[in-house]
């Protein structure tokens, strides 16, 4: 099955308009060599087969709907307005370049332009871009600008509560770049601020801190930006934009930058992507930032009209000496991201979230309860996930549960060497008082069939 | 009719979504969390009904062109059709709603299918592994420079320079850049191919890679290849293939056969998944051998050996069936430059361009590029005399013409580009290759029917005609849009990107 | 630009879709079926790619008015909005990919949802039973005079009758021709509700059935309901309610109350259901007690009794969990009247309206005809001073206006019709009812914002304006539509409603 | 959860402009007593508990991906092209209502005149209405028609092949007619010519056949239209328009009016509707047909346009004389149809009823190979269904085989006094050898366990 609409009789006749004996003669360029390999692929389905074929594939995957997922960090299983499927795949959306012409892309960059503003009204930031590939690279990302918004300092600030696999792929992006990358120790769950004083310096590029952090819990926004301040370092704060319906926003604390992954807001888990990187910044970086950006402007005949702006920043104008190399983006998950905020609006955005936090109360209450768990960090405040420390190897623990179609968590034993019992449980407003229940009672006795030795 | 900004649309205590009730007992917020976490303030976002937002999306998306409405010959993106069934098995359940951190047991088809696009990804460019982590082009740019640092780091000299032709896509300097390396450009001939003496002059030991497209961004095949291949070689170089042009070479030659070292490919270019108005795409890099030990984690690994048969008999025509081995995620790669991005890639966009290859098959995904070559070729020979053709020979799956003569006459690339929405055709990409003054960048690609390029090759002899008549007028191209030329000076003057509403 | 006829698009040897191979021994055809059982050539369907297909469709699609994109206060219709999460839940494969023949077994899930959405109607209604198998509103008044005929017929006269009013919609009388039932029409008095005296003097011992609407088509309630519904009674007549104007009652006054013996609904506008360019709707039929031994079969039944529980606390907003008893269909009813079409329903539609009722609860419902009265009301007052208001009392969801001022001067409802659609708004329903003349029946809906009625109301009024200063400019509106006014004339005259191409 | 934007605020506001003192002022004509009821609805559900709770009902359906069914008889499982689901889900076409603006409606009226002309060209009749309710009240209408175009006769004679379902239709349909209906007896599996030729009198209106009819068997329509004709009864055929691809149409046999259930275009099954009823004519009896119609003509420039047409056939012109009481329809079932067809295309269209054809054929073959199972009619030709004699009561076999997810097909005694033992098998494209394997397999170990007493 192919989608071309040219048949042999068509190709022949444009061969001869060409004015070539065939095909081979407009490849003559190509070194007889190369053309003699056997690609072997499988022979081609027709749609039926593919549904058939495709479909037992994904049969092969038992989805969230089927399970009872408390799985988070870093892609949170939440409601999603039906509205946003029906609208983002509108082809006139979907299938559209990068708006180049501004003329022919009006719908694109309204709800772009839109994107952005909504962004920042959620983030407090003064500036978005239209958006980065996902958390993980958005925070790469800004350790970029960090550093070329700061050309002589070369040491980042990493807090040790970011999620590990943003910090590797901070230090990955990084490799070429002679940087020097401090990381900060975890106290009782939050960053040790005393370790961050000592930590910044005048080489001090940029910190980077993530809040709510890995282990779920709300970092000290406020007084680490006023450490960070007069080292004269750039503050990126790394947040999760659906928190901040009911937390405290970054523009509110000082941050320079505001960077995180935007998944939470109306877009499927989907194994780990697509996803949505955004950027925010303060307004004095908006030159350093990157990314498309589009701007309100007018026409010709004065009426409102958008266009990407502020391109000089970009590579395909400035080169090798640009701060990024994004050119394509996330786009129509920014799309996703903002129709999402459409829908849940101003009270809509507050209530979620505080759905999100009272859920994760509930169910650490209820985790508490049940003998031989117990909440790692008491004392840190947390928003949809923490970590409890299991009466066995969290691993065993989940095995177990797995059995009953629940998905406890994850096991922190694979990122943090030490913390095998420990377990990250993540609560969002998609689970109700009879799942917490669930939970309770099967950890209960996976952990007494565990006590036996 | 203007379509209002959302925050427009706004009025107090309107609602599009409600949310179920908390069913237990409700204490105050201050109880759960400090006061000093809480937000003071409601964010400012707009209160609208689901009418209000469905109106205003779905009015919005009616003044976009699109590959769904409108022929879209931008250069360099291959803007092809966006098959249909490819969206529905992405949006599948068991794909769309699996989460990265399932244990594999319930996550055996998607790995299965991770496993399948690598596979047939290295069959397509002739590579011995691939990597589909990288979330678009630049990024498999930046990923693959990584990879070629990593590689000679271990050799003991990660090496200083690296050399992109200066037709290159802006992405490969940056990415270059980015990596650490410093850039050396080197000139084309007046082929549009690589100026092989004076690449000979800029290769050194210190060149860590050599960054190509084949065909160029000139439209035209680097007929030097396999001499430049074993001159960086030679040098000690790697060669690094950006993929965003393999819609040319599919089932014609492979990049790996070329002696390329490391590839990036597009799959929302050559493998059709939709470009979204910008992104999502994804860039799957592939390498050597040699190269592999320094892939971003996780990789792929069999736990339990059974072939993978993907195997299907044309003669008999037998039903195709994937026998797949068990699968699991491999951390531990001690050689690995790390990760490029959260999780592995981006699953919804890999589904696609799985589904797309598996349409086509071997003799399918041979004729794309046959069939783009030709519609290339086609508006070429039937433009020629009237846009100046930089390159005498003929060109791969995309056109690069000078509008240098319309530009005497008083009328820009950009003026032609303009006009051309008028015509209902999306432009072509301008002032891109830099090296081409007034560039038009065309790619029809192999989805648009003979008729189609007719119609558009009528509009472009038009366009010619009414600049010979009277260039003025196309200054105020287009006319028929819902806005007429956009004012992208005062966007950048008076910069106005985050909507605050003024006061009354 | 125009969009051509898939037709035109053709060419040959293309095609958008291919098959399996059949993949046994395939013997030539006219060894399974004899030749002559088999088609000499091939339909003459059109030959295109897929793109041809999605781009033609996109196109045309973006030249239509529909509530997703603009207000359509089209009377008689309910243009309300069609939440999306309707289309959601009925696509999903649970609902959409079962087969009407499949064991009970496997569809407990449908046989749930069919039960709830007739008990949720009882509970709207105030009727006894309903069935769900009717395919339309029209559809559904067949449905209920077939009952009505088989109810008297069963008490040994089917009489010959059935009265309805003069403002009555055209289907009313030809159902209740098509049943067998001779038409009496009896006339509105100048409150636009059914005279009494009038409706008194044809009521005699033939008449089956008297059909009514209430609110009537002229937007008023029957006032006198309780009265006619106690005299047609005595009569031996039943009341038969046209459900299209239910938009206007949910939760303020129910048809079985009022004395109906039986309604038809029209999901398709109360219930939200999307109208698709003209169908598919629903039209589920409801009887009181004594009529529900003649519903047509198969009608569902509890196998196995355990509470069916749609009941969900508001107060401790304890989750809401159906209870479903066991059920399966019976087809083994006497009485039964027969079927009305294949199978059982429109499943589809049904889900959707379902999807609906369950959102709203009980307070939302009401919330729901409130606000639709409202809504008109407030066209009424601000509209009431330029154009003529036949009727003096309030108005319920809709009101109708006479254009006869309008008309005076020069423009016709006509007119002024198509001159809205400049405006971006659907027209009004025109010249129905017929018994008020240049009728302008105009229905908002309560999904609709009060800002979108002022901008209406600003429309309405300038065209008032406009007609006084030049009634002819809008003898030639539209102007802003794809197409200028249409040729009804011609359509009719040379008839072409099968494409025939025409030779070169 | 609602879907109304004005606030509590807003309606005080246009209460106030309309100068009532409130709602219930306004509702006063509504007496008192009427007023006092409860309606007792369950309380409203947010749309993430209408995903949950109504995607659990959903799931207490096995829907057809999850079994291999044979089932049939009046609703086929084909292949449906997803461009259709993409281009039908386009709000513009799904929330429009009837075309009666023609200008602002051109999208729906030129798809519907391409759909009419689609329809002719696979009937080979001259005249398509825009649709109908479905396949069996497409049947009880064709009856209307029929009597409505000879005044003067009043009986019907129908197949004893016609689907059941559609017989109970035409019998309740035309109960306040007084119309006689004639019902033809069946021999091997298709209608008695003889007792045609005998049935068919003066006072014929119409004869009504179906082909392939409810047994699967291809009827002999050519010589039944030759039986037909010289009495000057309308000659209805019904028919299955899938197989057109491969048969002979209507308009070759010389049918009136060719009617059908339109579902195996395009429609998903969809547990019975909404589906789509085709009806057509000869160009004579284009002023009898009822339904839409859309014409091409002509706007005030000259350009092409289209429009309704013929409207003063339809009821709310012509009212207790209209011949049909049909207002809304099935437009968008009309319009999955015409994309199906669009997209199948001349080739596909004939690929695909083959496919069928040549499944079917493999099954009977199969199915007659296992022992104790047998042909009911094997001297008559079928297209995609047929009737298997089965060793033991069909109920009993399905039920059987239900346990291994395999849905047998209708046992038929439910339909057809003295046929307990027989079973109408249903084989389309969506099945393949394997499938047919399958079934077979089982039918045979369902048959041995049943051999023993
Ligand atoms: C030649 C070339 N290289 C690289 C890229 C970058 O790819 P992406 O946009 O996917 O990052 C592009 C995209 O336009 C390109 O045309
Ligand atoms: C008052 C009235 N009755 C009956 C009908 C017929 O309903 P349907 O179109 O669903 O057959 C309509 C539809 O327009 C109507 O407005």
């Amino acid at each position: 099955m192919d989608y071309i609409p040219n048949t042999d009789a068509d190709l022949s006749a444009m061969l001869r308009e060409i004015g070539v004996a065939g095909f081979d003669e407009l490849v003559a360029a190509v070194p007889a060599s190369l053309r003699k390999f056997k690609m072997e692929l499988p022979s081609a389905m027709s749609e039926p087969e593919l549904q058939r074929e495709l479909g037992a594939m994904a049969a092969r995957n038992q989805p969230l709907d089927a399970l009872t997922s408390f799985l988070g960090a870093g892609a949170y299983e939440h409601f999603i307005p039906s509205a946003i499927d029906h609208l983002v795949s509108r082809g006139e959306l979907y299938t559209a370049y990068t708006p180049y012409q501004a003329e022919a892309s009006q719908g694109t960059l309204q709800l772009l332009y839109e994107y952005q503003s909504l962004i920042c009204r959620l983030t407090g930031m003064d500036i978005s871009n239209a958006s980065l590939y996902d958390g993980g690279s958005a925070v790469g990302e800004s350790a970029y600008l960090a550093l070329n918004a700061h050309s002589k300092r070369s040491r980042i600030v990493v807090s040790g509560a970011l999620h590990p696999e943003y910090r590797q792929v901070l230090k990955t992006y990084t490799a070429g770049m002679g940087t020097e990358i401090v990381e900060l120790p975890v106290r009782d769950g939050v960053t040790d601020l005393d370790a961050l004083a000592a930590a910044v310096n005048e080489n001090t590029a940029a910190v980077l801190l993530q809040s709510p952090n890995f282990f779920g819990c709300i970092e000290p926004m406020q007084r680490a930006g006023e450490l960070i301040k007069p080292k004269g370092a750039w503050f990126v704060a790394v947040v999760n934009p659906l928190s901040l319906g009911t937390l405290r926003p970054p523009g509110e604390y000082g941050a320079d930058f505001a960077v995180g992954e935007g998944q939470p807001l109306g877009i499927p888990v989907s194994y780990g992507g697509p996803y949505l990187g955004f950027l925010t910044s303060t307004r004095q970086l908006v030159h350093k930032i990157s990314g498309r950006i589009v701007g309100r402007s007018v026409d010709t005949e004065g009426r409102e009209a958008f266009c990407l702006t502020l391109q000089a920043r970009e590579q395909h104008i400035r080169r090798e000496k640009a701060a990024s190399n994004i050119c394509s983006n996330q786009s129509l998950m920014a799309l996703r991201a903002a129709i999402f905020l459409m829908l849940l609006g101003k009270r809509g955005m507050r209530e979620m979230a505080e759905l999100n936090l009272r859920r994760s109360h509930q169910a650490a209450e209820a985790i508490s309860r049940v003998p031989g768990f117990a909440l790692k960090f008491p004392r840190a405040p947390f928003f949809n996930e923490f970590v409890v420390t299991c009466p066995a190897p969290a691993q065993t623990i989940c095995d177990r549960l797995e059995r009953d179609g629940i998905l406890a968590g994850l096991p922190l034993g694979r990122f943090c060497a030490g913390m095998e019992r420990d377990l990250l449980v993540c609560v969002t407003e998609t689970k109700s008082t009879a799942d917490i229940e669930r939970l309770a009672e099967a950890l209960g006795r996976a952990a007494s069939g565990e006590v036996q030795p | 009719m203007r379509e209002s900004l959302i925050f427009d649309l706004s009025s107090p205590g309107r609602r599009a979504c409600s949310l179920p009730a908390f069913d237990a007992p409700a204490k105050p917020l201050t109880e759960l969390v400090p006061q000093d976490c809480l937000r003071q303030h409601d964010a400012d976002l707009p209160e609208v009904s689901e009418i209000d937002v469905v109106r205003h999306v779905t009015r919005l998306s009616q003044i976009n062109f699109s590959v769904d409405t409108h022929f879209y010959p931008l250069g360099s993106c291959t803007m092809k059709y966006n098959p249909k069934i490819n969206d529905r098995i992405a949006s599948l359940p068991g794909f769309a709603n699996i989460h990265p951190y399932q244990p594999a047991s319930t996550t055996q088809g998607a790995l299965a299918a991770f496993e399948l696009l690598e596979q047939t990804l290295c069959a397509i460019t002739g590579m011995d592994a691939f990597t589909l982590q990288p979330a678009a082009g630049a990024h498999g740019e930046l990923t693959g420079l990584l990879l070629i640092r990593a590689y000679h780091t271990a050799r003991g000299n990660p090496r200083r320079k690296v050399i992109v032709p200066d037709s290159a896509h802006g992405t490969n300097p940056s990415s270059a850049h980015l990596a650490g390396y410093h850039v050396v450009t080197v000139p084309s001939n007046n082929r549009g191919e690589v100026d092989l003496e004076k690449f000979r002059a800029v290769l050194d030991d210190e060149v860590a890679a050599v960054m190509l497209t084949n065909p160029s961004t000139h439209g035209v095949f680097e007929t030097n290849i396999l001499e430049i291949a074993a001159m960086a070689h030679k040098a000690g170089a790697l060669l690094y293939y950006d993929g965003a042009n393999l819609n040319a070479l599919v089932g014609l030659a492979r990049p790996g056969d070329m002696g390329f070292d490391v590839v990036h490919l597009n799959v929302h270019k050559t493998f059709s998944t939709p470009h979204g108005g910008g992104g999502p795409g994804a860039g799957p890099v592939g390498v050597k051998k040699a190269l592999e030990p320094f892939l971003p984690v996780p990789r792929l690994k069999i736990v339990e050996r059974e072939a993978l048969s993907i195997e299907r008999k044309n003669a008999d025509a037998s039903r195709f069936t994937l026998h797949a081995p068990r699968l699991a995620w491999d951390y531990d790669r001690p050689q690995t430059i790390g990760k490029m991005r959260s999780f592995y890639g981006s699953t919804g966009v890999l589904i696609r361009a799985l589904t797309y290859i598996l349409a086509h098959g071997d003799e399918g995904m041979r004729r794309v590029s046959e069939v783009a070559i030709i519609n290339a070729n086609y508006i070429k020979a039937k433009l020629k005399d009237l846009y100046d053709d930089p390159f005498p020979q003929a060109c791969m799956h995309e056109i690069v013409f000078s509008a240098r003569l319309q530009k005497k006459q008083g009328s820009s690339a950009r003026d032609i580009a303009k006009r051309l929405l008028d015509f209902g055709f999306h432009a072509p990409t301008i002032y891109f290759p830099m090296t081409v003054p007034e560039a038009l960048m065309i790619e029809p690609t192999e989805t648009e029917s003979r008729e189609t390029l007719d119609r558009f090759i009528a509009a472009m002899r038009q366009i010619a005609e009414e600049i010979t008549r009277n260039a003025e007028t196309l200054h105020n191209a287009p006319f028929t849009m819902p806005v007429t030329r956009v004012d992208e000076v005062k966007a950048a003057r008076e910069l106005d990107v985050n909507f605050v509403k003024r006061d009354a």
